[in-house]
């Protein structure tokens, strides 16, 4: 079974492939039948190699596949060749379980638009590029999936491309990625240059046998990974870009924000958490880079109108805390909770996607409402996301995760309480900005500008909603904190691959009363929102009135003005300077270095000698051209006194030189 | 005087004994009148003439060589140098007439209609 | 003087290229007077030519070259004699039908054709100042007459009393320049010259290095160097094309081929401050000759610009002295002469039609390319070889040129060669980019020059240049052959 | 006899000074056919009779005599003359004044640097024909040539009527 | 034999295509693409053998050698021959040579005979560069190649043909006599010292020389590859060219054109002058790096497609100087594999614009947008190509850069991370390229019919190989080591220089 392996990502791929290229011969029906059925057949070769691999683990917990090298050039020989271990193994189910249910949602959901074999494509390649991400054994294999992924959100997010706002917002997202990425192949070369190797297991003991915790190299190969990850997860400071990638359809957010693309700076910094934890300055800056970034998404997802920005900036607040989870050393909690973020996120984006759908594209929770009896689907399946995103105890599964990343935060070796109360303060926002959406969106009256279309989302939208939201619910039953039972079937399981956080603060009682803490701040974030947003929201108006605090949400929404910022430092100079030079500068110097010297010989002839010019060195030459034709006077005499200053000149050298 | 070189075998008489620059003095001067000539005139028939001025020139620095070597090719070179002036000026009058045929004038400025 | 014995038989024989030179102008002036018709007299020049041309044979190792002490013939000579026969014989197939053909009168240019290429291959054979003074004098006669032969058309009236006018005045300069050297030395004949190793009189090298200086003057006006170059645009542009191209051709390359023998045999090399001076001219001229190309719109005058940027590059190769330097030289003037034979054999042939003027403008020559492929092709081949891309004679004789100046280590030159090529190349490009002009352009082009149809001999002439200029530009080996001897003879 | 030489000399540069400033061109004539006896007398001092006797034979006769004949053709009158004053403007002689006291005095110094050496005994008019027609054989056959060059080219260019059409075509000529 | 029977094809064929086209109208192109496709088809034979041949190291990497006297006056002869980079050089050319004559086929209408001769002239001159070994020989095919090359754009080319083909010709040509000069400098210290005149490669390429006149000498030969490569800041000609020529003339400028510059880089300027290369490499990279950078940054701000793509490649050829310099296996390897795959997609953007041009008869990017939704299919090879050029992995252009620049940071990191910003830049390009031409509204309201079946099969089978070249590069890298496995002594200054 588990030598299907490579079929994973070749299925998707392979779908790309004949939708790309056939996709304007087939049907709407093939198109579907082929776009879901190969992620299809790849969650379920992933389901079956799960079940293979726990039922009979292979040596060591690993089990790797090599199709042929891929480049071989003096020792450098990274190979197209999957590694599969606990890590790998949780992370491909979670990207081909959900990408299918995704897809199956899109069969439906995208069934008027134009490039519907286009869509499928893209989002085939997007789940291929992911799989060969989380499976490659090599960094540079890796690195292939990486940019894949990079590909596909652009695409995607500009999949409606006749809109130059969506191809803006697409390239936004290609470039600022690209900006971490090109940090992460830096990365590359220096683990390359100083290991020789790319082959991640390899690099890591190597690694380890060769770099003292604390070294400058690896502080450096650490930090460049990082600028990778960062981008690729939408972390401080290149966050940017997540919020306007809304511009795609539905499902695409919801494939880019649960499934694929964010979470792989998370994967890529838990895949070489060895070289992380060498580098404990680099660990730490994870830790407060995941701090700050939930914190202020956190803040401007409060400020936000359009839902999917809201789930937007969520993302970021909760790949933040996976982050935070990272840098603590806390590994297994990172992806438990990358896993259940998976589920909860999907979830919600594909009920706001019904959302919007029904209300014909609208986006402004301020023109919606009431919708709770409308959609009753949507409603509950938004709640139980929204639940389990805000964490309500007991019965979500972000609750399970969550709890076990703040509590690793406080108790563990790079945790400390600042982090935790980072954490804390990030679960209170997450409460009051995500019941905020659901009060408004599905309480109250109706505010909407049209009335809502009547028909009702088919089966292939409701199953994925149910699927997921009964994970988001039962996903979290697997890791349950010591007062609750305390399972640890997940963290056991990842352990083969992730060492366990290194507690330090044990205790019981601290445990329990920090749990307590944690759960407070879940339940009273949803007892303030509800105040706020359902029962007295005139005195939020009020407090609108206070033009400081307007213009504190303006700056939360407008995400902490960081967009002006690099819009002011980066883009705005470079396009400036490119278009100023769109002429070519060098040539340019040419053209003025000559004209300059031209204008100061011109004092002869004041002629403008430019105008019939080509180009630079020719002005010159021109200018000679006319000098010297001015002595062609067509005159004998003058001939022959250049004839006789002639000789007077040669005799002179003749004679004195 | 220094540097005289009287031959048995020759039947000669006796010349002036002028110091040979000075003779290539004079030549060098009416070289330049010529040359001044050619370069000032406008009328052809001027300028032919600076011409066969600085001919007769070059030949009596011939002459005047042809004396301090006391040899006989100087005087050979002049000859020389009378055929070509005679058919430099035959041809050049020949020009002068079509000229004055065809423009009236002999002013050599008035051919220059190629330039640049 | 040291004449050798007189021995008439072997003398004559060392002699009959020349001989049958002057042998046949007197012939066709006497055919002329009797038998007025322009026919039978090309005939027999081409005959007189081919003569000469076979008898350069006969007079290889005929016996001693050296022929009273005046000239000599040795492999150096007779191989510019050659060429001069050659190049005279295509001047003569394109004049017949310039001129007029069968129904014009023009017999005295042959007599003048045969005499000034008698006075080129003096030149070449020259081994004293009177021969030079001679040979030179009987060229520049000759091409007074040729360039005003049409004698009421303005232009080459205006190009005739200019050069006449300046050659006499540069005559003068060479001649008081051989009288200095005549006072300085004793004597004129070149080999002596160089033998003579002391002065007899202090004080007099002075004499030596002005006299070298102004016989440079007199050279450089027939070279066209600058700046005594300034007669050259005038009088290729006024000159009936076919004399242009003997001018270019035959006048330049036998005073070069004169000059370097001087050079090489009198050691003139030996002095530094007059090579100083040369190579100065050389620089100058390189970069005057290609400027003042750039924006020029008349052909005749490009190519005469052309003309002198090409001597400005054989003078680098002069420079360089030595074996290597003469068959440099040697070869791109062989280069140069089928180039320039071909360009201005272009422009005869497209000239016809044009009484009053020679079509020499650039807009005619818009779009001759689809109109005259095949003339179009034969004048880009020349082009492309002045401006020296492989495949063609050009190319090799720069290539050759650059290895004897490198050989020599005159970096400067060799770079300012570089330079003023690169240069060049726009204004032949430019030629050539308005041959391959298409649409409206083209039009004018065709408005502008009737078509007149090339003669056999013609399209035959130019055929054969341009594929001795491909030939000897893939595979240059034969010529290289023979140049090495001539090589070796001189040096 | 050195008197003689210094003499004719000046004689010689004063009357070609006379020649390059005349305005009447026939005055301008006589002027140069003084300096050119002035000039054979130089050359008989300096013992080369054969050259005096040349000098005034064929240059001041035969070469002049073709100007005059010119001259006459043309019939330069009192116009001429004027315009010649017209042409001769006084500024117009400063540059080749210049150019020429430059080159003389380039020739100065080199004169100045040594040539003080005379020959002694004159070269008859017997050596000069040895030389003329033994090694300069040659020299004089391409002399002869280069007369027929002359007379050939003179020939051509001074015919004054054509019968033949093509290029020489003295109807338009005569027309415009 | 086979050798000089490359050149020859393509000679022979240009002249048939003329001939048969005034015999014919029409019938040029069949000519034409017939000579390129037995010239590929033999190229390919050749390089299947070779597969074993290059793996003894008995042949010391020569596949075939062919030499003959030809002036021995100068020491002349002619020598060709080939090793695996001068094969999959060859191989592209004749690959491109095809490309060429297949978007011609409708593009060309006028003077088709003469136009084929010229393009058919064009890859022979290439194709005797890169089997030169004789530095005249190569000096020869060098300048021979521009003439046919200057004639299809100033005859065939677009609005500014003139000024484009007359500063193209003059730089290439120009900077060409500089090499001229060099090489006979190169060749006269060979001789002063042997006593022997050649200008076999063999023969001079242990020339002892003093270290000013080998950087000298050396800085002749750089000057003419880095017009032809091109290095900022002597580049100019190029956008100029590119953007004026007709589409096979774009395609074979940047795809085999560029390459002469490159290859004498990695031929020529390292091989013969190792330790003044030494020197200067700091230089050159810095000079590479520049250029990738600049050339990004300008190929950016472009309104003309095709002037787009042409500044694009300087920014990519930077990565094949910076690649020569650095002189490791790696670099090495991802200098020669981005030649190759630049030559592929570069040249199908070429094609791309052309096939746009053919039908809209403008390059004006203002005046697109939204040919997406007209022309999918062209649409999707632009993206493809336009995603290629900006490095995405599993394209051929990726794993060049990525090897160039994993190369260059062993030799100078600081350098290296500088030129990975052209992984941003290159973004930043391309997705303006792709959202100018391909997204947004079809303003003008263009109907175009899409790719025809010639042009689909020009472009997949391109994009194939760009992906072939991405995932499986081996081939080429293959060919890369033959000369890298001589490491000479600008391995050991770059070491030295690292020690410090």
């Amino acid at each position: 079974m588990l030598s299907l392996l490579w079929l994973i990502p070749t299925l998707p791929l392979a779908g790309f492939l004949v939708l790309a290229l056939s996709g304007k011969y087939l049907g709407r029906r093939s198109i579907a039948v082929i776009g879901t059925s190969s992620v299809a057949l790849s969650a379920l070769i992933a389901i079956l190699i799960g079940i293979d691999f726990i039922a009979a683990p292979p040596p060591g917990f690993v089990f790797r596949q090599e199709a042929w090298t891929w480049i071989a050039v003096a020792g450098f020989s990274p190979g197209i060749g999957f590694y599969l271990d606990a890590l790998s193994l949780v992370m491909i189910l979670v990207v081909t379980v959900i990408s299918f249910l995704i897809h199956l949602y899109s069969t439906e959901f995208m069934s008027g638009d134009d490039g519907y074999a286009r869509f499928f494509a893209y989002m085939n390649l997007f789940v291929g590029s992911m799989c060969i991400l989380v499976l490659a054994d090599n960094l540079l294999f890796l690195y292939l999936g990486w940019e894949g992924v990079g590909l596909c959100s652009y695409l995607l997010i500009g999949f409606w491309y006749r809109d130059s706002g969506n191809g803006r917002a697409a390239r936004k997202a290609f470039i600022v990625t690209r900006v971490g990425d090109t940090a992460m192949a830096l990365g590359v070369f220096l683990l390359f240059t100083h290991l020789g190797t790319l082959d991640i297991q390899s690099l890591m003991q190597r690694v380890t046998q060769q770099w003292p915790e604390g070294s400058e190299l690896a502080i450096l190969a650490a930090g460049l990974l990082l600028g990778g990850a960062v981008g690729k997860s939408a972390q401080l400071p290149l966050q940017i870009w997540l919020p306007d990638a809304m511009a795609g359809p539905t499902p695409v957010s919801a494939l880019m924000h649960a499934a694929t693309m964010v979470t792989a700076g998370v994967y890529l910094i838990a895949r070489t958490h060895v070289l992380f934890s060498l580098a404990p300055p680099v660990q730490l800056a994870v830790a407060v880079i995941g701090a700050l970034t939930l914190l202020l998404a956190g803040f401007s997802a409060l400020a936000q109108k359009d839902i999917k920005r809201v789930l937007a900036y969520s993302t970021i607040s909760q790949i933040g805390y996976m982050f935070l989870a990272l840098g603590v050393g806390a590994w297994s909690a990172a992806i438990f909770h990358l896993m259940t973020h998976a589920f909860f996120k999907a979830l919600l984006f594909l009920s706001a996607g019904v959302v919007i759908m029904t209300l014909h594209e609208e986006h402004d929770i301020f023109r919606m409402g009431g919708l709770r009896k409308k959609l009753p689907v949507a409603f509950w399946t938004f709640l139980i996301g929204s639940a389990s995103l805000a964490a309500l105890p007991l019965v979500t599964a972000g609750f399970y995760s969550k709890d076990l990343i703040l509590w690793q935060t406080w108790s563990s070796q790079g945790g400390n309480p600042w982090l935790w109360a980072a954490g804390c303060g990030g679960a209170i926002l997450t409460g009051l900005y995500i019941f905020r959406v659901v009060f408004l969106v599905f309480f109250g009256e109706a505010r909407a500008a049209a009335p809502p279309d009547t028909r009702r989302p088919g089966l292939r939208i409701t199953i994925p909603l149910i699927v997921l939201a009964a994970f988001s619910i039962v996903g979290g039953w697997i890791e349950t904190p010591p007062f609750l039972g305390h399972l640890t079937l997940f963290s056991d399981f990842v352990q083969h691959a992730l060492p366990p956080a290194q507690v330090v603060h044990d205790g019981k009682n601290d445990e329990t009363v920090l749990e307590l803490l944690a759960i407070a701040a879940s339940l009273g974030s949803i007892a303030l929102a509800y105040l706020l947003f359902l029962r007295y929201p005139a005195f939020l108006h009020g407090l609108m009135l206070i033009p400081e605090l307007a213009r504190i949400r303006k700056f939360w929404h407008f995400g902490w003005g960081f967009d002006r910022f690099y819009e002011f430092l980066f883009v705005r100079p470079y396009i400036w300077l490119a278009y100023a030079d769109r002429n070519d500068v060098v040539d340019n110097i040419y053209k003025m270095a000559i004209s300059f010297t031209l204008r100061w010989l011109q004092k002869v002839d004041r002629h403008d000698v430019i105008d019939y010019i080509y180009s630079g060195l020719a002005e010159l030459c021109l200018f000679l051209y006319r000098a010297l034709s001015a002595t062609q006077s067509g005159q004998v005499r003058r001939y022959a006194a250049a004839i006789a200053a002639g000789s007077i000149s040669i005799i002179f050298i003749g004679i004195f030189a | 005087m220094a540097g005289m070189k009287m031959s048995a075998m020759r039947t000669a008489e006796a010349v002036a004994a002028i110091p040979m620059h000075h003779g290539l003095v004079l030549a060098a001067v009416l070289f330049a009148l010529g040359l001044i000539g050619i370069l000032v005139r406008r009328n052809l028939i001027f300028i032919l003439m600076s011409i066969e001025i600085m001919l007769n020139a070059a030949g009596l620095a011939f002459v005047v060589a042809g004396a301090r070597w006391e040899q006989a090719d100087g005087q050979v070179m002049l000859i020389f140098i009378l055929a070509v002036a005679a058919v430099e000026v035959s041809v050049g009058l020949a020009l002068l007439l079509l000229l004055h045929r065809r423009f009236q004038t002999l002013d050599a400025d008035a051919v220059s209609k190629m330039r640049g | 003087m040291n004449t050798p014995p007189f021995a008439l038989h072997s003398n004559l024989m060392v002699l009959s290229p020349l001989i049958l030179l002057a042998g046949s102008a007197v012939v066709v002036m006497l055919a002329a007077a009797f038998y007025r018709h322009p026919r039978p007299v090309m005939m027999l020049t081409l005959a007189g030519l081919v003569l000469s041309f076979a008898s350069l044979f006969l007079s290889q190792g005929a016996g001693s070259p050296q022929v009273t002490a005046l000239l000599v013939l040795d492999h150096y000579a007779l191989f510019f004699i050659g060429l001069i026969v050659a190049a005279t014989f295509v001047v003569v197939v394109l004049c017949y039908r310039y001129f007029g053909g069968d129904e014009s009168r023009h017999e005295a240019l042959y007599i003048l054709l045969l005499l000034a290429a008698l006075g080129g291959g003096v030149l070449v054979a020259s081994s004293h100042f009177a021969s030079f003074l001679l040979g030179l004098e009987l060229l520049s006669i000759s091409l007074f007459a040729l360039i005003a032969y049409p004698r009421f058309t303005e232009r080459p009236l205006e190009a005739g009393i200019k050069y006449l006018i300046l050659a006499g005045f540069s005559s003068a300069f060479l001649l008081f320049g051989m009288a200095l050297i005549y006072a300085q030395l004793g004597t004129m004949q070149f080999a002596q010259i160089g033998a003579l190793p002391a002065v007899f009189e202090r004080g007099l090298d002075a004499y030596g290095l002005a006299g070298l200086s102004l016989i440079l003057v007199g050279a450089g006006f027939k070279l066209a160097l600058v700046p005594f170059h300034m007669w050259t645009p005038d009088v290729y542009e006024g000159a009936p094309a076919p004399i242009s191209a003997f001018i270019a051709t035959v006048s330049k390359g036998a005073m070069l081929a004169m000059l370097l023998r001087y050079f090489v045999v009198a050691d003139a090399h030996q002095s530094q401050s007059v090579v100083m001076a040369l190579s100065l001219i050389a620089v100058v001229t390189i970069l005057a000759g290609n400027l003042l190309a750039l924006r020029q719109d008349n052909i005749k005058r490009i190519l005469a610009y052309s003309s002198i940027a090409q001597l400005g590059y054989l003078l680098v190769g002069f420079l360089a002295f030595g074996a290597m330097a003469v068959e440099a030289v040697a070869y791109y003037l062989a280069a140069y002469f089928v180039t320039m034979l071909g360009a201005f054999g272009v422009v005869t042939v497209l000239s016809r039609g044009t009484p009053e003027q020679d079509s020499d403008m650039l807009n005619e020559y818009a779009g001759l390319f689809w109109r005259r492929p095949w003339l179009a092709g034969v004048f880009t081949a020349m082009l492309l070889s002045l401006a020296g891309i492989p495949l063609t004679m050009g190319f090799i004789g720069k290539f050759y040129v650059l290895i004897a100046a490198v050989g020599a280590s005159l970096w400067l030159l060799v770079i300012v060669l570089a330079v003023g090529s690169a240069m060049g190349l726009y204004y032949y490009l430019r030629i050539i980019a308005v041959m391959c002009a298409h649409g409206s352009e083209a039009v004018t082009g065709q408005m502008a020059a009737p078509k007149v149809k090339a003669s056999l001999a013609e399209s035959f002439t130019l055929a054969v240049l341009a594929l001795l200029l491909i030939w000897l530009g893939v595979y240059p080996d034969p010529l290289i052959r023979m140049l090495e001897t001539t090589a070796v003879h001189l040096a | 006899m050195e008197f003689t030489f210094y003499l004719s000399g000046a004689i010689a540069v004063a009357a070609t000074l006379m020649v390059i400033t005349g305005l009447n061109a026939v005055h301008a004539l006589l002027y140069l056919i003084v300096s050119l006896l002035a000039v054979a007398i130089v050359f008989y001092v300096l013992g080369a009779p054969f050259a005096a006797a040349l000098e005034v034979i064929i240059y001041a006769g035969a070469i002049m005599v073709l100007f005059v004949f010119v001259m006459m053709m043309l019939n330069l009158g009192k116009a001429a003359a004027a315009r010649e004053q017209d042409w001769l403007t006084p500024g117009i002689w400063a540059g080749p004044a210049v150019l020429a006291s430059l080159l003389l005095a380039e020739l100065g110094y080199i004169f100045a640097q040594g040539g003080t050496a005379a020959g002694a005994v004159a070269v008859t008019a017997k050596e000069v024909g040895i030389a003329l027609f033994g090694p300069y054989l040659l020299g004089v056959e391409l002399a002869s040539l280069l007369l027929l060059a002359g007379l050939v080219g003179a020939c051509h260019l001074g015919r004054h009527e054509d019968v033949h059409h093509g290029w020489d075509e003295d109807e338009r000529h005569e027309n415009g | 034999m086979i050798l000089s029977t490359l050149i020859f094809i393509l000679v022979a064929g240009g002249m048939l295509s003329w001939v048969v086209e005034r015999w014919r109208p029409g019938s040029a192109k069949w000519v034409a693409l017939t000579t390129v496709g037995i010239e590929l088809l033999l190229t390919i034979w050749l390089w299947l053998q070779s597969a074993s041949a290059m793996a003894l190291p008995a042949h010391g990497g020569w596949l075939a050698e062919l030499r003959a006297e030809w002036i021995p006056r100068f020491g002349v002869s002619f020598h060709l021959a080939m090793d695996g980079i001068s094969l999959i050089l060859v191989v592209l050319t004749a690959f491109l040579g095809v490309v060429s004559v297949a978007c011609s086929w409708t593009e060309i209408q006028e003077r088709a005979g003469f136009f084929y001769l010229n393009l058919l002239w064009t890859l022979a001159g290439a194709v005797g560069v890169f089997l030169a070994l004789d530095l005249f020989l190569f000096f020869f095919f060098w300048e021979l190649m521009l003439v046919p090359m200057y004639f299809m754009i100033a005859i065939w080319g677009h609005e500014k043909r003139q000024y484009a083909s007359i500063k193209f010709f003059i730089f290439t040509e120009g900077s060409g006599l500089f090499m001229l000069v060099a090489i006979l400098a190169l060749v006269f210290v060979h001789y002063r010292s042997t006593g022997v005149l050649t200008f076999d490669y063999f023969e001079l390429l242990n020339t002892a020389m003093s270290p000013s006149t080998e950087l000298w000498i050396m800085l002749g030969f750089f000057i003419a590859f880095a017009v032809k490569t091109p290095i900022v800041p002597f580049h100019t000609w190029l956008p100029d060219a590119h953007t004026e020529a007709p589409t096979a003339g774009s395609v074979i400028l940047a795809g085999v054109l560029l390459k002469t510059g490159a290859y004498g880089l990695l031929r020529f300027v390292v091989p013969l002058f190792p330790q003044a290369a030494g020197y200067f490499a700091p230089v050159a990279m810095a000079l590479g790096a520049i250029g990738i950078l600049y050339g990004a940054f300008l190929a950016f701000a472009q309104t003309d497609f095709k002037r787009l793509v042409a500044y694009t490649s300087v920014s990519h050829l930077g990565f094949a100087v910076v690649g020569i310099f650095a002189w490791n296996p790696w670099s090495l390897g991802g200098a020669v594999m981005q030649m190759i795959a630049h030559g592929v997609s570069t040249g199908a953007l070429f094609v791309i614009a052309g096939i746009l041009q053919e039908r809209t008869h403008t390059r004006d990017m203002h005046r697109f947008g939204g040919v997406w939704g007209i022309m999918p299919r062209l649409a999707a090879m632009g993206l493809f190509f336009a995603i290629a050029a900006l490095g995405l992995p599993g394209m051929g252009n990726f794993v060049g850069e990525f090897l160039v620049l994993m190369g260059l940071s062993r030799v100078n990191s600081v350098l290296a991370s500088v030129a990975a910003v052209a992984f941003v830049t290159s973004v930043v390009y391309a997705l303006a390229l792709v959202q100018k031409i391909f997204h947004g509204e079809n303003t003008q309201g263009w109907q175009l019919h899409d790719l025809s079946g010639r042009e689909m099969a020009t472009l997949y089978s391109m994009a194939a190989i760009t992906l072939w070249l991405g995932l499986y590069p081996q081939p080429v890298l293959d060919a890369a080591p033959s000369i890298a496995n001589r490491p000479p002594a600008i391995a050991v200054a770059h070491r030295e220089g690292n020690a410090e």
